[in-house]
């Protein structure tokens, strides 16, 4: 059934907008995406209702504050069908989950002369914590190419692995251009050279179903401000069985089990994992992000994202001078391009006067941008608010660029 | 002893707390329920048999007694020590298999349910969930035979 | 000019919530304080209205929370008089920070041998991260003493300093009993000896004026749920000189300068240390819960604290066999008890059925409470929203437990 | 040269774009305005005098001329480049006293203040820091003699 738009747009209270005096046309969704109204009053009602610290509590306000976070944690168990609550650790956000595996996996089975395989379209936020592992460890970051479309080259893939690789981090979606990786089949790969896979699914929750058990992802890790949650909160998944093995990353507060100064022993998971008091209010946020994806329908998301995706090629297409970056089959509704001869700048000040939201620059994932010579793109990234007319717009504010600076 | 059910033993103390218009008569049921129960022996209050709660601590011992399961139990908390008493009530001197079958639904009902929740770090969710798993240790081994 | 409790108490919209029947009393306030309605708001609005991610956004929004974030950063700055905007690192939380810490500094000046001076009295956050520290780098942890009262002793501290020495990692305040460390004193000790000084602010920053110029501190952290601001979101201040020679300690996103595969360079103060997109939103609300705390007047909230502490006291000691704990003459409005023959956990089912709020068991603290021979106390934390009726249902509850149990 | 102070120039300049109704007209000017720009020699275009910014870059060069400070700058980036158009009319030719002592209202004062925005990362903010350094070290020198 197709998503009723005007519902959907009336979700959002921040769509109705004014800016520079016109409707707001926000494409900066890879960025972040904004929140339904649903996920805002979640956390407003916990603020003036019920807000106590959670764990350990007698009282009953942090007693419900309690059960309200691990419910979430149970909401967001079953959004990526984790096989247990206790694999879900909620983390400050992707980077802060990235880095907690980088250091907790890295302490535990990276050694010297060992291997850890990356690709080439990563976000920083997936280079930099291995580059950082691997100088410490004295490891090897192994990357795996792209060809012109952007998409990983599968035969360069399978020969990346050696005996020394001891992980695969690897994004589910290009923020930069929107790829979707075949990571079921990639995590295949690597199971089959029983190397442990990390998924980076920042840009991939929020515009379809992923089942974890399913890719057989070992980590799978989100940030919630793109979801359509509030900030300050994220999602690591990793598999039980892993998750028990790796020492603690931050430690203090919940996450120890008895502390003495000359011992301390550490709470069994999730609780390992979350040292201090975690954003519970974020969680709680996150969790009614997902409950809205769920009740809209993350298939009818995909399905008005791929129509938009069309319309949005489509009329860009018929632009003369605009280079369309990222061409795979299979994408997200991330448009990514650049104007001849002029600046993704001096686009992007042009577009923003005309109310509308892009992002410009290297959308940290500089080694890609190197790639393809460029110093940056204009990214559109679409989700299932935005709508045809917006596009319009689009086209009719690359227009105007164009009659500016040529 | 344990002629009826589980089932039928919780109906008794679900009838039994009905009489309780309010907290405080439930809290002092509890607590002379506390003073009911059997002692744990000194000696078996060792690390083995320790259930650690951040809160308040539970010592559970566990034999098997002509194929029934026997609970004893101890807190050093008197709340906690007076659910402790139901509990064995319910599920003590047992078969395994009724032990595993049943739905422990009273404590909801009876409004203490409160009592049972994880975040309360009494080691009743411990506690609840080792007398299970005891349970299904002893039918394992007695079917292996 | 005494505070207007009745507008304030307007305030906090949770202050009108019934627990069990009965108007709630908060006295968990050292787990986590209740938010005014300026912080709620602030948070709402931005979901609403401006909500963008912030940093090299060329639109209109993300250019309008980029300020609002700065702007908080400043906020901050102000609040605890740091010399510089770069100086104010937002983090998750004081955990967060410390763990921070623990591994930039730890990384960059501890060594196989090293000393670290903290003390006795000290949150499980402030513990078990020079652990860890000192377990991967061969050091030592040495610990201030205290006396019955709960106070460090200034000659003992004063005796730990060797050559070896690197830090000092000190509580300013004291959470499970509310002690007040002399800090600025001790922190010209440790520099005399020419040791910096982390100093955990948890406590303390919602008290009273806090000036980390004054204090001359090296480093001062906090979280923004204790002092009246949202969860999620945190402080480290740390001097620029030292910050500046400190490496990185989470990677990725907006923290690095330049990325290739090759070599990667990070970009300045202070966002070299807030990797990931930050709880932006956290810090505008934080900020809004500092100017809250400003206009209210931190020198009148502090006298109010002292005279519900004042009257806290004296009722509690009217109390037959109930026996409070930490005694220090300088500390905050904290009161940690036990009751003879009676568990704290059941104490604490007790009081909560009347609706009071307040915290059972260790306190994250558990060398403290080995160092009384108990497993816990009862604690019950008050700020200036409470009130002495609010201490006399306390009494009142407590005579009950007392009857119940005896 | 550089008779006008500062200030009168900053006049001159919030004078001319008063009469630009909307954006478009004043995006048109400084797009207009970059194209006078003396072009930056590209030996010069070195990371030297490059001023990184993630969104545009810009390169800046400063001598000092009789006393005065002479600024030459350039931008990758149009808008950005009109911009300084604009500021090195205002700030070039200056001795280095009157650079430091004149506070900079104009851009704000036409309705550019966006493209100073710290988040614009369009390298201007780094430039303006950078002239100002510029004619601190020079007045430091100047003294020193
Ligand atoms: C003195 C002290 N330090 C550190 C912490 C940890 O703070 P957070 O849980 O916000 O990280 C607390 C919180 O209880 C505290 O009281
Ligand atoms: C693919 C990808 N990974 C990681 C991140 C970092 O996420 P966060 O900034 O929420 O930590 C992003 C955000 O842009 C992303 O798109």
């Amino acid at each position: 059934m197709a998503l009723d738009i005007n519902k959907i747009r009336n979700d959002f209270p921040i769509l109705k907008q004014m800016v520079h005096n016109r409707p707001l046309v926000y494409f900066d969704n890879a960025a972040t995406t904004q929140k339904p109204v649903k996920v805002i009053e979640s956390m407003d009602r916990i603020y003036r209702e019920t807000n106590s610290n959670i764990h350990r509590g007698v009282h009953h306000l942090s007693d419900l504050t309690t059960r309200h976070f691990e419910e979430a944690r149970e909401t967001i168990r079953k959004f990526i069908n984790a096989r247990h609550d206790h694999e879900i650790i909620f983390t400050p956000g992707t980077t802060a989950g990235i880095n907690l595996v980088a250091f907790s996996f890295g302490e535990k089975y990276v050694r010297q002369g060992d291997e850890i395989i990356i690709s080439a379209i990563e976000h920083h936020s997936n280079i930099v914590p291995w580059q950082m592992l691997c100088e410490r460890k004295g490891a090897k970051l192994k990357i795996i190419p792209i060809n012109d479309h952007g998409e990983l080259l599968m035969d360069q893939y399978e020969m990346l692995f050696s005996s020394e690789t001891r992980l695969v981090a690897l994004t589910h979606v290009a923020n930069s251009i929107g790829t979707i990786n075949p990571v079921k089949k990639m995590i295949e790969t690597a199971h089959r050279h029983e190397v442990p896979v990390l998924i980076d699914g920042a840009q991939a929750v929020q515009h379809g179903r992923v089942d974890v058990q399913d890719l057989d992802a070992d980590f799978y890790i989100f940030s919630g401000h793109k979801m359509y949650g509030p900030t300050g909160i994220g999602v690591l998944y990793g598999k039980e069985a892993i998750l028990d093995e790796l020492p603690p990353y931050q430690t203090g507060g919940e996450m120890v089990d008895q502390v003495s100064f000359e011992k301390t022993t550490f709470n069994r998971l999730p609780f390992k994992f979350e040292a201090g008091t975690p954003n519970y209010i974020g969680g709680i946020g996150l969790a009614a992000a997902a409950d809205y994806l769920q009740e809209t329908g993350l298939d009818e998301i995909a399905a008005r994202e791929k129509d938009l995706l069309e319309y949005g090629n489509k009329r860009l297409a018929e632009i003369g001078g605009l280079h369309l970056f990222g061409e795979a089959g299979n994408k997200i509704s991330i448009m990514s391009f650049i104007l001849d001869d002029i600046h993704p700048y001096d686009a992007g000040m042009i577009i923003d006067k005309y109310g509308i939201a892009v992002r410009t620059g290297n959308h940290c994932a500089q080694p890609f941008m190197e790639r393809f010579g460029i110093r940056g793109t204009i990214r559109a990234s679409l989700v299932f608010y935005n709508t045809h007319q917006e596009i319009d717009l689009l086209c009719e504010a690359v227009e105007k660029v164009k009659q500016m600076f040529n | 002893m344990a002629e009826k059910t589980m089932t039928e033993i919780q109906e008794e103390i679900i009838e039994e707390f009905g009489i309780f218009d309010d907290w405080l008569d439930k809290y002092n049921y509890l607590i002379d329920l506390s003073k009911s129960l059997p002692i744990i022996d000194a000696k078996f209050k060792t690390p083995e048999f320790l259930i650690e709660g951040c809160q308040s601590s539970v010592w559970l011992k566990t034999e098997m007694v002509d194929g029934k399961v026997v609970f004893t139990a101890d807190s050093d908390a008197i709340i906690t020590k007076g659910i402790i008493a139901l509990l064995v009530r319910v599920m003590s001197h047992r078969q395994p298999e009724e032990i595993l079958d049943t739905d422990l639904y009273f404590i909801d009902r009876i409004g203490l349910k409160e009592n049972l929740s994880p975040t309360r770090s009494n080691g009743l969710v411990s506690m609840i969930r080792q007398m299970k798993l005891y349970a299904l240790a002893y039918q394992a081994k007695s079917k292996q035979k």
